[in-house]
């Protein structure tokens, strides 16, 4: 067996052949779930060490070389989205399967673990794929696992999820069109091949602005961003956290991973400006709207759409200059927010399992049986807002330094603002903790501890990001993707 | 080519019905139709190209298949969602007849 | 072709855009579903004429089949229960800012797509072929140069199928107003024709149109007809039985397949010389029966019971 | 033109009236139940006679035997369906025109 090879196979059969055996036999979920997340993350790390070791490599599948196969890309981006997707993934896991039994906030507990695994399945083919087709569709892939876990919530979920669905899939399709006019102008669906062939024409420019008005759209990306709030703040905890992590970075990375690859030529300052501002816009809309909500939940969701708004900030950053610190702090970013965000969300659903409600005035009082989560929401909220040393600061030195490096003080100033906001909401968040509050919600003895550590963990990696600086930008450095 | 002009057309009908239409199930149609140019493009394409191009048509077949998985969980929900409806407004089932004759 | 060519080429056009307004636009809902369903089937015709054999056998069977039976069995549901006016949503703002965007595209859009040059993969298609296993190009694209499609895309199904059974019960059929002893009968009669036509939609796939998903489409089509027909539907959500083996099967084979290449030391999904022609044949029925089985799952719109149905879906 | 040829062709002619008074009582009867009898009955006749006309045109054996089966299938469907509607018309309440 080729050692490099294992890794990416293992990280796109596994979670595919779990799913199939907990839907066969739905009574193995718990423990072939969780076997089979740890095996995962084993797996994601072992390919980061690799990349690490040996830089990226190409897989070709069936040994067709493009234009004709497809083929599997592992470089420093995707290596680090894959653990992202792995640390949430576990995480996730472990809460679901450790959530009191008869509180559970799902309807129909034997599905949730199919479409975990699916989701999982999913998102990590997509990480892997270096083809634009085959991107799509790991893309409807992860679009059906959500709807179905968002829809599993019950009641109002169910038509969030019909939102939820009916965007996504008029981003794919969109997304699509884009497709197959660059398939028409090239013949050439693998990125690589299409980033040494694309030339500045206008059936090109056509294609990349409606993939990008696709991805956009899945990414949740103001003004586009109308479906997320309720999809995530209505869902299970252990889902919100996967999505608004991981399957919103994840049109993220195809944005980045387009715009670094075929279609850097076209990326002018006009189309860097306008989706910076784009970002600027969520960074402030996000926040202001966050700042707003009286659920908790629904704080954590509006977040997540100024949040995302900061990665936009690579592309005028980038356009002016200084693509190196700019990528890398986007990227640092993203994985920092993917862990926070994860950890915030868990956090939040061990907190309303204790409360019983997730209104934020009626969160304080005694927190026997919440104080873990409670100090994994105070951590990871430092790690969004940025302070040293967690990741979110990292990722946020790194752009600052690219915006002055170029000039850039707009942008910078957008950064800091959208850092005031940030920690104004968390700071509401966290204020609702000691409050005197009512006595209501479960007996504190039946949440275990679990709960509390599922999301602890996460956002002590999420803070730990920001002390493997070295070691991140080596990974990220890693890759036809990374400019410079 | 005529099927280029009436990719063309299906793409601004099926985008225009989506923004436009009201109704859960002619938003699915309407994105179906538009699902439908994108394939339309697709085999365009490989008949332009010389010799016949069979990668788009395994291409769309996949693409038909996903389809129908999408359109398929879509209707599942619309219909779920209608039933949870009803059930908070019972009342209202006066005219039931809304969309048949 | 000629003149005779175009004209009828235009002639589809129009109809096809005159249809898709209508299913778009059409007061009626009903009216609009049956548009959409002619919509189909003219494609079918559209995709002969563009010389696409393959799409013109899947669009028939499962674009304007598989896809028409899902609209009306839910619409069936909808109208007879529901007042139309509650299934509205406000249109958001968000929807507006969409407008403008994609008329402005449109125009770049024609623009654009008149220009290209369309170099194709043919010769690439055709140069490999020798070595795929099978003599249909779509069916070598399908299950060997592009496998890894094929594999997510039947994990699609499955995982459609999945997502529909979470949403709740099967709900129980409704019973027709004055049932028919036409129905059954042709049910009856007409089943083991759909199992010959997929069985040799399946074979032919290795040297002409066909394949495992027409094929699958069609024994599917077979199989809600006879539901339609008043047979109680067969499928079990039950661990035990053999069900969800085979709702798996197909992407369980794939899977394998996949994996084999990578422990015998080749590529993932690398077939081993000179065996690729009979693996393919494997996959191809292994996929075809998960498919078929799968578009039924998907019509019954919901986790069938132990007995099949219960009494009212949730 | 062999006389396969010339056969075929008058069949395929011969069948085009059925279809288009078929298409003429569609659009023109009253209400369902005769618009039911015109396309049962005429389209049933001319497709036949087209089907076996292009058979017989093609000059083999297989091909007019599988366009023969695409028309005795036609045959089977568009009575059930035809019964089929009618009997939902009827369960509907559509009283027959002129009763």
């Amino acid at each position: 067996m080729i050692p490099e090879t294992a890794g990416p196979v293992i990280l796109f059969s596994l979670p595919l052949a779990a799913a199939i055996t907990v839907f066969i036999r739905p009574r193995w979920s718990v423990p072939v779930t969780l076997g089979a997340s740890g095996v995962l993350l084993a797996a994601a790390v072992w390919v980061v060490g690799v990349v690490l070791q040996q830089g990226a490599w190409r897989h070709d599948i069936g040994g067709w070389t493009a234009p004709l196969g497809i083929g599997w890309n592992v470089d420093g981006l995707s290596a680090a989205l894959l653990l992202l997707t792995a640390a949430v993934g576990l995480a996730g896991a472990v809460f679901h399967a450790s959530r009191p039994a008869p509180l559970a906030t799902v309807r129909d507990p034997r599905f949730f673990w199919p479409l975990w695994l699916f989701l999982w399945g999913g998102l990590n083919a997509l990480f892997l794929a270096a083809d634009l087709f085959n991107v799509y569709v790991a893309l409807e892939l992860v679009s059906i696992a959500s709807v179905g876990l968002i829809g599993l919530a019950g009641g109002s979920a169910q038509a969030a999820a019909w939102r939820y669905l009916l965007a996504t899939l008029l981003g794919s399709t969109i997304y699509l069109f884009g497709v197959a006019l660059l398939y028409g102008r090239y013949a050439a669906l693998d990125l690589a091949l299409l980033t040494d062939g694309v030339e500045r024409d206008g059936v090109t420019a056509v294609a990349a602005a409606l993939m990008t008005l696709g991805l956009l759209l899945k990414a949740a990306v103001f003004p586009l961003h109308f479906w997320l709030p309720a999809a995530h703040g209505r869902a299970p905890p252990a889902v919100s956290a996967v999505l608004s992590a991981v399957v919103i970075a994840a049109g993220y990375y195809l944005l980045v991973r387009l715009w670094f690859g075929p279609f850097a030529p076209l990326l002018g300052t006009g189309v860097a400006t306008l989706l910076g501002l784009l970002g600027a816009a969520a960074v402030l809309w996000g926040g202001l709207l966050a700042l707003l909500q009286r659920r908790l939940k629904m704080l954590i969701a509006y977040s997540t759409v100024s949040q995302f708004g900061y990665g936009l900030l690579v592309f005028p950053l980038a356009a002016a200059g200084a693509a190196h610190p700019a990528w890398t702090g986007a990227v640092t970013l993203v994985l920092a927010h993917g862990l926070a965000k994860a950890a915030l969300f868990l956090a939040a659903g061990a907190i309303v399992l204790r409360h019983g409600i997730d209104r934020l005035e009626a969160l304080g009082g005694d927190q026997r049986g919440a104080t873990l989560a409670w100090v994994a929401f105070a951590i990871a909220s430092a790690s969004l807002v940025g302070l040293p040393p967690t990741g979110g600061f990292l990722g946020k030195w790194w752009l600052a330094q690219a915006a002055l490096a170029t000039g850039g003080y707009f942008w910078l100033a957008i950064l800091m603002v959208g850092t005031g906001f940030t920690a104004a909401y968390l700071w509401r968040a966290l204020q609702a903790a000691v409050r005197p509050g009512r006595e209501a919600g479960i007996d504190p003895a039946t949440l275990s501890a679990a709960l509390g550590l599922a999301a602890l963990s996460l956002a002590l990696s999420a803070a730990a990001l920001g002390l493997a600086a070295p070691v991140l930008g080596v990974l990220l450095d890693a890759g036809p993707g990374a400019p410079g | 080519m005529v099927y280029l002009s009436l990719t063309g057309v299906l793409f601004v009908l099926g985008l225009h019905g989506l923004f436009t239409a009201r109704n859960l199930l002619r938003r699915l149609l309407s994105l179906n139709i538009l699902t439908t140019s994108v394939f339309l493009l697709f085999v365009v394409m490989a008949r332009l190209a010389e010799p016949l191009d069979n990668v788009p048509h395994a291409i769309v077949l996949t693409g038909i298949v996903i389809t129908v998985s999408t359109t398929a969980v879509a209707l599942a929900l619309v219909v779920r969602i209608a039933g949870r409806m009803r059930e908070e407004d019972v009342g209202a089932a006066a005219d039931t007849r809304g969309d048949v004759e | 072709m000629g003149v005779a060519g175009v004209i009828f080429d235009v002639l589809l056009a129009l109809a096809l855009t005159w249809l898709a307004w209508q299913a778009t636009r059409a007061a009626d809902l009903f009216h609009a579903v049956v548009s959409f369903i002619v919509f189909g089937l003219l494609m079918a015709l559209a995709w002969v004429r563009l010389e696409a054999p393959d799409i013109a056998l899947a669009e028939a069977a499962i674009g304007a089949g598989a896809t028409g039976a899902l609209l009306l069995s839910a619409l069936d549901r909808l109208a007879s229960r529901e007042r139309r006016r509650r299934l509205l949503y406000e249109p958001g703002a968000a929807w507006g800012f969409w407008i403008p965007a994609g008329g402005a595209l449109l125009g770049a859009l024609t623009l654009a797509a008149w220009k290209l040059p369309a170099p194709g993969l043919g010769n690439e298609v055709r140069a490999a072929l020798g070595v795929s296993g099978v003599e249909h190009p779509v069916t070598a694209v399908l299950l060997n140069f592009r496998a890894l499609d094929t594999l997510l895309e039947i994990g699609v199904l499955l995982l459609a199928a999945i997502t529909i059974w979470s949403l709740g019960r099967a709900p129980s059929p409704l019973i027709p107003a004055m049932p028919s002893p036409a129905l059954p009968a042709l049910g009856r009669l007409l089943f083991p024709v759909f199992v010959l036509v997929a069985a040799y939609l399946l074979w032919r796939g290795s040297h002409a149109p066909g394949g495992a998903f027409p094929a699958g489409a069609v024994l599917g089509a077979g199989a809600i007809l006879m539901l339609l027909a008043g047979a109680r539907p067969w499928i079990r959500s039950s661990e035990r039985g053999p069900w969800r083996w085979i709702l798996s099967l197909g992407l369980v084979m794939l899977l394998a397949a996949g994996i084999a290449g990578t422990l015998a030391g080749q590529a993932f999904f690398e077939y081993p010389p000179g065996t690729a022609g009979p693996l393919i044949l494997l996959l191809e029925v292994a996929a075809g029966l998960s498919i078929a089985l799968l578009l039924f799952a998907l019509y019954l719109r919901g986790e069938p019971c132990e007995h099949g149905y219960r009494g009212k879906g949730r | 033109m062999t006389a396969a040829q010339w056969i075929g062709g008058l069949l395929v002619l011969a069948g085009i009236p059925f279809l288009l008074l078929g298409t003429l009582g569609l659009l023109r009867f009253p209400d369902v139940y005769p618009r039911l009898h015109a396309l049962a009955k005429s389209d049933n006749v001319g497709l036949g006679l087209v089907c076996i006309g292009l058979g017989v045109q093609s000059g083999s054996l297989t091909l007019l035997l599988k366009l023969v089966l695409i028309w005795v299938l036609m045959l089977i469907a568009s009575a059930t369906a035809a019964g089929l509607i009618a009997r939902t018309a009827l369960a509907r309440g559509l009283r027959p025109w002129g009763t």
